[in-house]
């Protein structure tokens, strides 16, 4: 037995311990099969896009290496997330990008900061560029994580400032997924909408146990008799596909506000129904689409990947932001680049400043609320005809908040 | 006179048939006493009440004075009850020596014991040798159970049996199956195997139980009819009835 | 109120039905060769999977026929050349190769359709509310479900309490043994029941993909669930299956709709606890939170207190 | 002399788990040993049930996970300095947890074999997975527990900060485990077991109570499942409700039985194979568990045994003196199979590369040969390439047949 274990461990792990260190080699984590897979699948082809597109067609980065995309599948799990950066690392990978689900982030979060401090000689970054948990970048901060999203309570301040507006609504519903995000989420929507509305009843604050839940209508039968005049939600992926098609099932007429109610399939899902119905805050532009350099990627990604869209805008940010930093630092080492991402500015595709945060690595961007509908659509989702227009924008100075992120900084 | 075994009106139903009616017998110390009677007479389930497969419908079975009634197969068989089967039931996938060693642990007092080693029990391992020189299976040892003759099978289930060393011993049709010269050495094996010991055997071959049994009793229809020694019941009318009666059944 | 027990009741049933389809050609496996089939569930992604892509061709009703034929054929070919091997090794060897093929099919529904969900749509000609009740719709792709499994039950009943071969199936359910003695050919039997079985499971799959989205983690979903409602309604016993169907469906629907919590019966006492106590996550226990406790419970204590099921007549 | 035997194979195999780490020092090829030894002591425990006790269990993850949520916390508690422990006595704390468990549910579970021990042990499991998004306190719900391994205190001046240090742990707890399995299996309950997974019935006869025989493999396997976790919980350092669903209990099932089931090596064999599938055959092919359900449908249906049963099966021509005649027919039936198998192989990537591969991008490479796959010819070579070396199986198959009788058949000497 023991000999045959040596010949196989001979065999087949020797061709893996060479490897070329030409390439700049990003590890995506993020779930290519199970539950989420169409989520996780459309942003690993819009990560390869943008490494192609924004800089290994633009001569790479530290005159000429290439930024190659490595996707390993967490099937969005923490453990298996766990278990992949192990990989990643194994591999010498050193940039790892993650971003579905805020309790896979937490783990990454931790595994990233426990393994820097035990291996200072083999370090790694790590970009979460969706994951949206306050606490990523307030209590539970580190000097090697920076995000590219704004996170959950930015985003909820943006859409209760618009739900406040809305003189006719007086009872809201709110409904989520059941772990750190889907809490987040709720917490800050009760917490603004206390506020900003203090008037306003929020007749439910349910939370429903993530990717598990196959047919949503029991849940839209009780929202439906609460007599609620609006719904708030984080759902993502293919629970957002299945919360709005029972509620389009049940015709349900209320307002929707939501954080990702678009693309992968949830935009064909709602059609018709939802149009009108449906806000959504985002980063980016979909339309109308403010620069020429904006158009002409969103057209080169829609032909080469026909039957995807362009669903997170803060990818080309991530990509174009950490070539900027890695020429910065003058190399590809975790540490120089962390320091060169610290307080970094940027000029992104649709023409907007946004900036890198000292003291808790949150990228702030101007932010968008969108309406789901087909009129003056120029780039749809789903290819449904349907998509996001821009009815509102927040500046990037209304998007400041606090932190309560204590950073400390390696020395060397 | 030492009744050493003894059942009074014991019955046993299956749903609304009675298998077993008031069944009353007495089996002695020390001797070898056969059951005979027609097919389907009940001789196996009788077996099966008394070694607590079945439970009892109705009436009591004594071991040593002891009631059974209630117990476990295998609380029985510690009680120094073992049987035998009338289709090959062994461990068909362990070795011939190991299918005798198992079932000489409960008796050499290892119980459930995880923390000996068999291998390294010297008299466990010895005194399942002799079983084996006993049976004749000594060169067989190491084969699996699965792959021995089915001569050879009935000698290692007699074997099991006769193993832990139990002094009542109820053996269900030992010989069915077997050639005239097979039959012979294995009433031979069984002869010098109980000495000493109570032999109980449910027996189709009527050269076997005569040859064998001190004394017969002659079950029908789920009823013992007559009990007494060969002689006695080879001329009894009413055994006389029921065999030829039954022969004609089997006959048309 | 009124109008969540009216909707509850009504989700229930289409769920609990749902499963029975799947459930009834388990029993009937189950029943007759003592095999309790593990990709059942995966015959019924297999039935959604086709009915999709009959679908893209042809539109939805083709695929109602087309699909179940063809994992019904697909799951006799499984019998014929999988299962009757195995058979002579036992149970428990029957056990893990049906666990072996849910992997396996799973693994090949990737290779084939790949492991994104697929976009499968119940037919335009039913995107309608059947009816409008407190402003909530019924939708007629519910109801249609609702009569199919019903169809299914009762054509089912007839078929087995009225007919030749029904008679040929109760023996083989009730004595295994006796059927092959009387001269039928029981391999044959078997092959057509497990044909038959997976069929309605491709039913199932046919109509329950647009609804409950049609995507690689389909059967893992409802695959344990179903042995439940098996073991529980009883072995051989139609009835009993569509009773504990109805019983898991109405369960997971109202629990989800009723939002009562340990608290609130202590309430009822007079006692209650601090947030910060340890045992919190007890107190604060939802009957949305045990829903999905509440059928492995009921099939474990089923095991262990009455093995025949609710209205079985063998033991397990 | 078998005893000697026996002793050098212990110390080899110590020997080759203090080498390994010398011929496979990367980053990578530590994390995969770390996590082949968490999976041969799972698998090892396993197979007490399934091998050895003749229990087929659904729900074997739930004493992994539980045992590895206890270590996780406790490693919390270490942390927070309600207690100190030595992380190397961490899994003590998993497996006696796993025993706990295991005692409680086997209670009442191993009362009966075969199929309701089956569908016992399937119910317990999913609910304890589902009770893990209940009970939010213990299991993290959906995030897990985390913890940090380097918090407790130092044992001998190991943190354990790097994986050397945890492979060290593991392959000291393997070695352990291991033997204790074995030795387990050489006692009385462990051949009592045996006797039960063959025959429960005749097992009362001889006195033994079937349900108290499986109940103690039943603890036994509880207990070592608790020990893996326990290491998990220090090699990942975080424990989810995967841990203890019914995709772990399925695939320590798969591995055991691949590996074989009848030997007391079968499992580890399993898991090591399947690990490097996993972690190795992973980086080469989005199919691979295609292939390993493959595999374990094949192993089912065509070597019940697994791999190592396929092994034993030549101890009889080897006794015999004839295994040198099966070599050549191996190797004529082994080359056109492997062939046929690599063509198979190619097909189904070559299919997986034309219908998800990059949009525009025809060129893949396998078997270290560029392939266009949008031309028709690599399809018709392949297509050749299998159906030759499929009819040379298959022509060849009744040679290694007839080879395989002669050299098992008895030898004359030899008594009938």
């Amino acid at each position: 037995m023991s000999f045959w274990r040596m010949a196989v461990l001979v065999g087949v792990l020797y061709p893996m311990c060479s490897h070329g260190a030409d390439a700049v080699r990003i590890a995506f984590i993020d779930p290519i099969s199970g539950t989420f897979s169409a989520t996780g699948t459309n942003t690993l082809h819009q990560f390869e896009f943008a490494a192609e597109e924004l800089v290994n067609k633009k001569a790479g980065v530290l005159g000429g290496r290439r930024f190659e995309i490595v996707a390993l599948d967490n099937k969005a799990s923490p453990r298996e997330s766990q278990i992949q950066l192990k990989r990643a690392i194994g591999e010498g990978i050193q940039i790892i990008a993650q971003g579905n689900s805020s309790a896979v982030a937490n783990a990454v979060t931790d595994a990233v900061r426990k393994h820097n401090r035990r291996n200072p000689a083999n370090r790694v970054l790590y970009l979460n560029y969706s994951a949206v948990d306050p606490a990523l970048t307030n209590d539970k901060c580190h000097f090697w994580h920076f995000r590219f999203d704004a996170h959950a309570e930015i985003k909820m301040a943006a859409l209760t400032d618009v739900i406040a507006k809305q003189e006719n609504i007086e009872k809201i519903y709110i409904i989520g997924q059941d772990y750190s995000f889907g809490k987040a989420v709720a917490a800050a929507a009760v917490k603004f909408l206390g506020q900003k509305r203090p008037d306003m009843a929020i007749l439910g604050n349910e939370l429903h146990p993530i990717g598990r839940v196959k047919d949503f209508t029991p849940y839209v039968t009780k929202i439906q008799s609460s007599g609620a005049q609006a719904i708030i939600t984080g759902n993502w992926g293919a629970d957002m596909v299945g919360l709005g098609k029972a509620i389009v099932d049940a015709g349900m007429n209320v307002p929707i506000y939501t954080y990702y109610a678009a693309f992968d399939g949830v935009t064909a899902t709602m059609g018709k129904a939802g149009k009108g119905k449906i806000r959504l805050v985002h980063e980016g532009h979909y339309n109308p689409v403010p620069t020429k350099r904006l158009r002409d990627y969103h057209s080169a990604f829609k032909a080469k990947y026909p039957d995807h869209d362009l669903s997170n805008q803060r990818v080309y940010n991530v990509i174009e932001i950490l070539a900027k930093a890695i020429d910065k630092a003058g190399s590809s080492d975790p540490l120089p680049v962390a320091r060169a991402l610290e307080g970094i500015e940027h000029t992104t595709l649709g023409g907007e400043r946004v900036f890198m945060r000292r003291e808790d690595h949150q990228l702030f961007q101007p932010l968008q609320i969108s309406v789901h509908t087909d009129e003056g659509i120029e780039f749809d989702g789903d290819n449904s005809g349907f998509g996001l227009r821009t009815e509102e924008s927040v500046p990037l100075e209304n998007t400041l908040v606090e932190t309560t992120c204590k950073m400390t900084r390696p020395q060397s | 006179m030492n009744s050493i075994l003894s059942l009074t009106g014991v019955s046993k139903s299956f749903d609304a048939t009675e298998i077993i009616r008031s069944v009353d017998l007495d089996i002695i110390e020390g001797e070898r006493h056969a059951i005979i009677g027609p097919n389907g007479a009940g001789k196996s389930t009788l077996y099966n009440l008394i070694t607590g497969r079945y439970s009892v419908s109705q009436g009591s079975i004594r071991l040593r004075g002891r009631e059974l009634a209630g117990l476990q197969p295998f609380e029985i068989n510690r009680l120094g009850l073992a049987r035998s089967f009338q289709v090959t039931n062994i461990f068909s996938n362990l070795t011939v020596f190991e299918n005798i060693r198992c079932a000489l642990l409960w008796s050499m007092q290892y119980r459930y014991s995880f923390w000996h080693l068999v291998r390294k029990q010297k008299q466990l391992n010895e005194e399942s040798e002799q079983v084996l020189q006993q049976i004749g299976l000594g060169a067989r040892k190491d084969m699996l159970a699965g792959v021995l003759t089915y001569a050879e099978q009935r000698s290692l289930e007699l074997g099991i049996t006769i193993a832990g060393g139990a002094d009542v011993i109820l053996l269900d049709e030992p010989v069915a199956g077997m050639s005239h010269t097979e039959a012979d050495q294995s009433v031979e094996l069984i002869k010098r195997i109980s000495e000493g010991k109570t032999l109980v055997v449910v027996e189709h071959d009527m050269g076997v139980v005569f040859n064998l049994a001190d004394r017969i009793s002659v079950l029908v229809y789920g009823e013992i009819i007559a009990t007494g020694v060969p002689e006695e019941i080879r001329n009894d009318i009413k055994v006389q009835e029921a065999y030829l009666g039954s022969l004609d059944e089997q006959d048309a | 109120m009124v109008e969540i027990v009216i909707f509850s009741t009504l989700n229930g049933l289409v769920t609990g039905l749902l499963l029975f389809m799947l459930a009834s050609g388990l029993t009937l496996i189950f029943s007759m060769m003592g095999i309790l089939n593990f990709a059942h569930a995966s015959f019924y992604m297999l039935g959604a999977y086709f009915a999709y892509s009959v679908s893209l061709f042809l539109g939805f009703w083709p695929g109602l026929i087309v699909a179940p034929l063809l994992v019904g054929v697909l799951g006799a070919l499984v019998e014929r050349y999988g299962l009757r091997y195995v058979h002579k090794s036992g149970h428990v060897a029957e056990l893990v190769f049906t666990f072996g093929l849910a992997f396996f099919i799973e693994e090949l529904v990737q290779f084939a359709w790949g492991k994104e969900t697929k976009n499968y749509q119940q037919p335009e000609i039913l995107d309608f509310p059947l009816f409008t009740l407190f402003g909530q719709n019924f939708p007629a792709y519910k109801g249609f479900m609702i009569f199919i499994s019903i169809a299914i039950f009762i054509g089912l009943y007839q078929v087995i309490t009225r007919t030749r071969i029904g008679l040929i199936i109760q023996a083989a359910i009730s004595h295994p043994n006796a059927v092959s003695s009387l001269g039928h050919n029981v391999p044959l039997i078997f092959m057509g029941a497990f044909g038959v079985g997976t069929a309605l499971a491709g039913v199932a799959g046919v109509i329950a993909g647009p609804v409950l989205t049609t995507f690689p983690g389909m059967a893992l979903v409802l695959g344990s669930i179903v042995f439940v409602i098996v073991v529980v309604g009883g072995l051989g016993s139609l009835t009993g299956a569509l009773i504990a169907s109805l019983l898991i469906g109405l369960l997971q629907s109202y629990a989800i709709a009723l939002e009562f919590a340990v608290n609130d019966l202590l309430a009822l006492f007079d006692i209650s606890f601090d947030a910060d106590h340890f045992l919190n996550d007890l107190w604060t226990l939802s009957l949305p939170q045990i829903a999905p406790v509440l059928p492995y419970l009921l099939l474990v204590l089923i095991l262990i207190f009455r093995p025949t099921g609710l209205l079985g007549k063998r033991e397990t | 002399m078998a005893k000697v035997r026996g002793l050098l194979v212990w110390i080899a195999s110590l020997a080759v788990l203090l080498l390994l780490p010398g011929l496979f020092d990367s980053v990578l090829s530590l994390s995969i040993l770390n996590q082949m030894g968490i999976t041969i002591i799972f698998a090892l425990s396993y197979n007490m049930l399934l091998g050895q006790g003749g229990m087929l269990s659904f729900g074997h993850a739930v004493y992994f996970g539980l045992g590895g949520f206890m270590a996780v916390h406790s490693l919390n508690y270490i942390e927070a300095e309600v207690f100190s422990l030595p992380v190397i006595l961490l899994p003590l704390i998993g497996g006696l947890f796993g025993l706990l468990f295991a005692v409680f549910i086997g209670s009442f579970s191993t009362r009966r074999a075969g199929t309701v021990f089956a569908m016992i042990s399937l119910g317990i499991g999913e609910m304890i997975a589902a009770c893990s998004l209940i009970f939010v306190g213990f299991f993290g719900g959906e995030e897990g527990i985390s913890g940090d391994r380097t918090m407790a205190p130092e044992f001998f001046g190991f943190d354990f900060a790097q994986d050397l240090e945890v492979y060290y742990l593991i392959a000291g707890w393997v070695f352990v485990a291991t033997l204790l399995m074995y030795l387990f299996s050489q006692t009385p309950a462990g051949r009592i077991a045996n006797a039960v997974r063959d025959n429960p019935e005749r097992a009362e006869f001889i006195g033994y109570s079937q349900r108290m025989v499986r109940f103690i493999s039943f603890c036994g396997a509880g207990f070592f499942a608790g020990v893996a976790g326990g290491l998990f919980a220090i090699n990942y350092e975080i424990l989810t409700e995967e841990n203890l669903n019914a995709i772990t209990s399925g695939n320590v099932l798969l591995m055991t039985y691949i590996g074989g089931t009848g030997v007391f090596v079968g499992p580890i064999v399993g898991a090591v194979l399947l690990t490097l599938l996993q972690t190795v055959l992973s980086n080469y092919t989005e199919l691979w568990q295609l292939y390993v359900g493959l595999l374990f449908v094949a192993t089912v249906m065509f070597m019940p045994a697994g791999l190592t049963g396929v092994l034993m099966i030549h101890t009889v021509a080897w006794k015999n003196g004839r295994l040198r005649q099966l070599i050549l027919p191996y190797i004529t039936v082994g080359v056109p199979a492997f062939v046929l198998l690599c063509a198979i192989v190619g097909l189904l990537e070559m299919l997986q590369f034309y219908r998800h591969g990059v949009v525009g991008e025809h060129e893949m490479t396998l078997f270290f040969v560029s392939v266009d796959t949008s031309s028709v010819w690599p399809w018709i070579v392949t297509l050749l390439i299998a159906a030759t070396a499929g009819y040379l199986v298959k022509a060849l198959t009744p040679r290694l047949l007839s080879a395989w009788a002669s050299a098992n058949a008895p030898l004359e000497r030899a008594k009938t």
